[in-house]
């Protein structure tokens, strides 16, 4: 029952992609960090406040696998949805305005961090349930279906999930059912300080999975290569037929929210997971490969800085919903 | 003109109306298909209208509520059939943190159009873990509609409505109405938005809802072979609940009853006599009572059950007790 | 995913058993069977009401099961618990009498058929919320383990059940945390009228245990010389280590409860089960090795009988509780 | 003689005390273990008592609470902490099917000795789904007793008669009280049975309880400096209520407002108000008001959180509305 929490090797070996393409998901992961290092800044500020958790560590998922989705699918996310909420095409604007609590936030205020919501980019959420976005995920895989709809369900969620009734019933509807839904479980080996082997008996997902009749398959996700190639294949395979389970292997560099102490888990552990780092692994690789120069990656992150920048000035500048307005958008009318 | 038939049967022509008249309209929930609905109101709609929108589900409440709530963020119009309100306990999560709250935490971006159902209510023997009566917990909850039908109309009529409605809607149906059979007038539309006055009367206010309509106007017929002439007040939608209504009753006949068959203690009546407080305690000639079911999970034997719930007699003893 | 629902070939071959125990077994049975006979019969002149769920046809399972656990062991049980219940020791008439909604029943006329309780046979209910009773048990393992009390709790559900949430989490619970647990699933292949194969993704319940790493077997519910053989290793390696899932494969012959038009499955196929019927096949196995005869059955079943009409009567001479003590038994005090 | 602490410290003194007590008591929940608890309530308790006892468990509210429900049967003495309130949507079926009715279903025979601990209550800008204050809804169940601590006293001394007790009891600990300092009696030893005025007024009965008090605390002050002498009553135990303790006050002031941060329509206030009504109605000079949260989702924003809770601000206006 003891795993091992050990960081495998650093993500190595060719990048089967071109220089742009490469480039781009190697920007989406730049400007999702500094995004989120800019909000740890702001909340030590007092500018945003609730809870914050942050992605940091985590990137290769989100910009991997959104980037093998089309615009007519969904995609369903967590309280940890800043990164899938950017990349999946909400401006950093309305994101840094809603964790500021301004009106020209995605839901102008109400929602704050945990809740971004994005209904042109067909992002359904943000939400602070573990779990609570499977069932959500399943019917959105269901209407598809029903409507004769070419969309898959994207729907991310942590380790911690696996554990909730939601999560069975979920994957037991989604399969049964054969819905077009694929469940992209990001495992970063704790949920808040409950190592996963404190909270699942079988620590291996895909004999989960299989008690589902579900196809599954386990992912580094650290190296956005695997990330991005697996997803596409699964992509295919649920937009074809019924939905799949796939496990990223990932590690959140940060503490779960800023209120955490980390007294669950060593620094060396950490220490030893942050040499996996999935920005710097690949920048890497792609210089050993000639696919990105030195000054390409400093304008990258430049841009990324500025991005940054120019999203905290839009929040800044922002105005508060007026609180005459505060019984608004409870129901349509 | 009018037409006799049961509860179950209008439910029944509800739903088949609302199948067939818009293809995004499905039906999902335990037993609905292959069994014929528990209580019967889908009985042949699996051969009319075929398995993909005459859904059984396995038993996972949770699961299936909110698969309902996505399918109707994804396009389609759920009726989604919780079998008992004793069971929607499971679902209560999905219910409350994503339907009822959907809409506001995504800035008015989506919004959920999901009629959930549900049989409510005691009185069958069936004990304690299956003879509850939530709903004042549902009316408690913003952003969610919560409706009572309790008459024919309401049963035949309410249910188009609340497809229409772009937000959640809940409704509840209690299980001693199902066999009740009445004249449906040809034209039953009706709204989700008011109260009712089911019989006018001029000297106590009975306010009540669902499954204890009957025993407030069984109650009313006693009192009025005794000279108190009742005025009988049906909710029909507990959220949002017609405050105005229910000052106009209390504005008329200066004493009320408050029946519903949730227990006493924070339950629907509650609520009712705080509006009263709030809004026409000047009218009052004697403190608003309350009969509701004992403070008891409610038993098994017929004795037993029968003393736990609210009854006609009781409503009858509750208004004279005004009066003495 | 469809299963196959025809009965396999009746169960046969040796009885492993001396004559006294082969034939308490079978008694077992039959005063199961002749009581639930007898309630179908007293439900139709109203003199129990509410819900029933008769257990015909599944005794097999209560029979060959609960023989192999001790008096300090627990027992958990469903709405369908009546076998259960008479058969960890409670008297028929304290059940008749609840049935009745006496107050000579166990629970004085509250719970009726779907809730019979009985603390010194440490009964732990009847529970009429499907997968209700499954994180009760995984309780009760956790204070047999903590108290250092040597007792298994073997908890009964449905298949059914298995979709639920609260299934998922308890096994969970119960695997992590290596708990004396036993799961005793009645696969009788509908719940209500869903056939397992329109509920599950997965048939194959011991993949479900699988994704919890807990050892799991499937027996013949049919034969209760499976049943208990398989139960009784089941108990002895759960008495030493951790949960363990049992399948029983059985079926029922009568409806859900007595509202139920049976409209979801072919009478040919009750036909065909009902050639496995675990008292006449164990009758028949028992009488050809000469373990029992015609007499002795016939003795048995009248014995049966007897003990059926002295509940009747004593449910019939029962009292009502009287009405000022209906707010007992809330609280304590 | 007095002691000076935190409510957090006084939380973790009670539970230290009950866990060194009594070998059968232990506590389990989410992150109460290696992670030392989500608010610091049990910071070392793991390594004081032991993984056994300081019970980290996977993120399932249904099965760790009917587990806990277990455990008690089973002979322990379980503290269940369930994160929040807002979670504990998810093991409302174990509470209510389980917990608060097994008594009655089995005729007396077990009773279930499980105390759980909850977090409740917005303030945090932690929005919509992690604001709930559903202790109404609580309070509704028979079978099982509600606490409400907002003192020190009843943060240090509600626990050890809530395990005594050989029912269910679910307490209630606001978010904001938490970081709160105080002094602390010696003799802190309260009852879990009755309301307790916390300050002597004569004007108006300001009843309250949990996050609500220090705010209704404070518009006394703000009152009495405009001349206006605020009771300020503590109803700590929510359910069974102490209706006694109501009366007095309203019959001492003859007005009052009922302040909570449930959602006014059917939240706990409603059944204050009713409770007045019934029993001293003919003691009111003016309506009772209610001073609760908007009939909205709480939201981030902290100029809209605030306005949509009650702040004492608003309990002043409502005070002074009762003089108009
Ligand atoms: C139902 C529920 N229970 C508890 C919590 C509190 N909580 C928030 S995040 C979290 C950990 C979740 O872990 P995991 O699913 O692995 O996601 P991660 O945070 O690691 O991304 C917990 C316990 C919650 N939000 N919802
Ligand atoms: C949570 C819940 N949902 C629905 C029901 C209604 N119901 C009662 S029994 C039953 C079927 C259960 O099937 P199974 O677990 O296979 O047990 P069986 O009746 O076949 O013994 C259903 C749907 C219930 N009692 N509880
Ligand atoms: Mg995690
Ligand atoms: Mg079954």
């Amino acid at each position: 029952m003891t795993i091992d929490h050990r960081a495998p090797p650093p993500p190595s070996g060719p990048v089967p992609w071109d220089k742009d393409f490469a480039q781009r998901l190697l920007a989406d992961m730049l400007r999702t960090r500094r995004m989120e290092e800019k909000c740890a800044e702001l909340y030590g500020a007092g500018k945003i406040r609730g809870f914050l958790h942050l992605y940091i560590g985590e990137e290769a998922v989100a910009a991997g696998a959104l980037a093998a989705l089309r615009a007519e699918d969904n995609v369903v996310a967590t309280y940890r949805e800043h990164g899938h909420a950017l990349l999946r095409g909400m401006s950093m604007g309305a994101i840094m305005a809603e964790m500021y609590g301004k009106r020209e936030g995605c839901a102008r205020g109400r929602g704050g961090s945990m809740h971004l919501f994005d209904a042109q980019t067909r992002l359904f959420g943000g939400n602070a349930i573990v779990a609570g976005g499977l069932p959500l995920a399943t019917g959105l895989g269901l209407a598809a279906q029903m409507l004769n709809e070419d969309r898959v369900t994207a729907c991310f969620f942590g380790d911690g999930a696996v554990a909730e009734g939601a999560f069975h019933e979920s994957l037991n509807l989604a399969a049964l059912w054969k819905l077009p839904v694929l469940f992209c479980c990001e495992n970063n080996l704790y949920g808040m300080g409950t190592a996963i082997e404190r909270a699942e008996a079988q620590t291996d997902f895909c004999a989960k999975a299989a008690s589902y009749a579900m196809p599954a398959q386990r992912v580094d996700g650290m190296d956005i290569v695997a990330v991005h190639e697996a997803t596409q294949q699964a992509v295919q395979r649920v937009r074809g037929g019924g939905p799949m389970f796939l496990e990223y292997q990932t590690y959140r560099f940060r503490a779960h929210s800023m209120f955490d102490a980390e007294l669950y888990r060593d620094k060396a552990e950490v220490e030893e997971w942050k040499t996996r780092g999935p920005i710097h692994t690949f920048t890497a690789r792609l210089k050993s490969e000639g696919k990105l120069t030195e000054e390409a990656f400093l304008a990258l992150d430049a841009a990324a800085q500025r991005e940054v920048e120019d999203a905290v000035a839009f929040a800044e500048a922002g105005g508060w919903e007026p609180v005459a307005d505060l019984l608004k958008d409870v129901h349509t009318s | 003109m009018t037409r006799r038939l049961s509860y179950r049967e209008a439910v029944r022509e509800a739903m088949r109306e609302a199948l067939q008249n818009d293809p995004r309209v499905f039906l999902m929930g335990e037993d609905v298909g292959c069994y014929g609905g528990t209580y019967a109101f889908s009985k042949g709609f699996l051969e009319e209208f075929g398995p993909e929108r005459i859904r059984d589900t396995p038993l996972s409440e949770l699961g299936f509520v909110g698969a309902g709530i996505g399918a109707a963020l994804g396009g389609l119009r759920p009726i989604v059939e919780v079998m008992t309100v004793n069971f929607s306990l499971l679902a209560l999560d999905q219910i409350v943190n994503t339907a009822a709250l959907y809409r506001h935490m995504s800035g008015g971006q989506f919004s959920v159009p999901l009629v959930i159902r549900m049989c409510t209510g005691a009185g069958r023997q069936l004990a304690a873990q299956h003879s509850h009566s939530f709903e004042g917990w549902y009316a408690h909850i913003p952003g969610i509609k919560v409706l009572a039908p309790a008459t024919l109309e309401d049963a035949r009529g309410m249910l188009a409505p609340a497809l229409a409605d772009p937000d959640p809607v809940v409704i509840f149906e209690h299980c001693q109405l199902f066999n009740t059979e009445g004249e449906l007038p040809d034209d039953w539309r009706v709204d989700i938005a008011s109260a009712k006055v089911r019989r006018a009367g001029k000297d106590v206010a009975i306010i009540t809802y669902g499954g204890c309509l009957p025993k407030a106007l069984a109650a009313a017929e006693t009192l009025a072979a005794q000279g108190i002439e009742a005025e009988v007040l049906d909710l029909r939608v507990l959220r949002p609940l017609d405050t105005a209504s229910i000052v106009a009753a209390v504005a008329k006949c200066h004493r009320a009853v408050v029946v519903d068959e949730n227990w006493k203690s924070g339950g629907f009546a509650a609520e009712v006599v705080a509006r009263i407080m709030e809004s026409a305690f000047f009218e009052l000639d004697a403190p608003v009572a309350r009969v509701c079911s004992e403070e008891v999970p409610i038993p098994y034997a017929k004795h037993l059950e029968d003393a736990a719930l609210p009854q006609a007699d009781k409503i009858v003893a509750a208004v004279k007790g005004l009066f003495s």
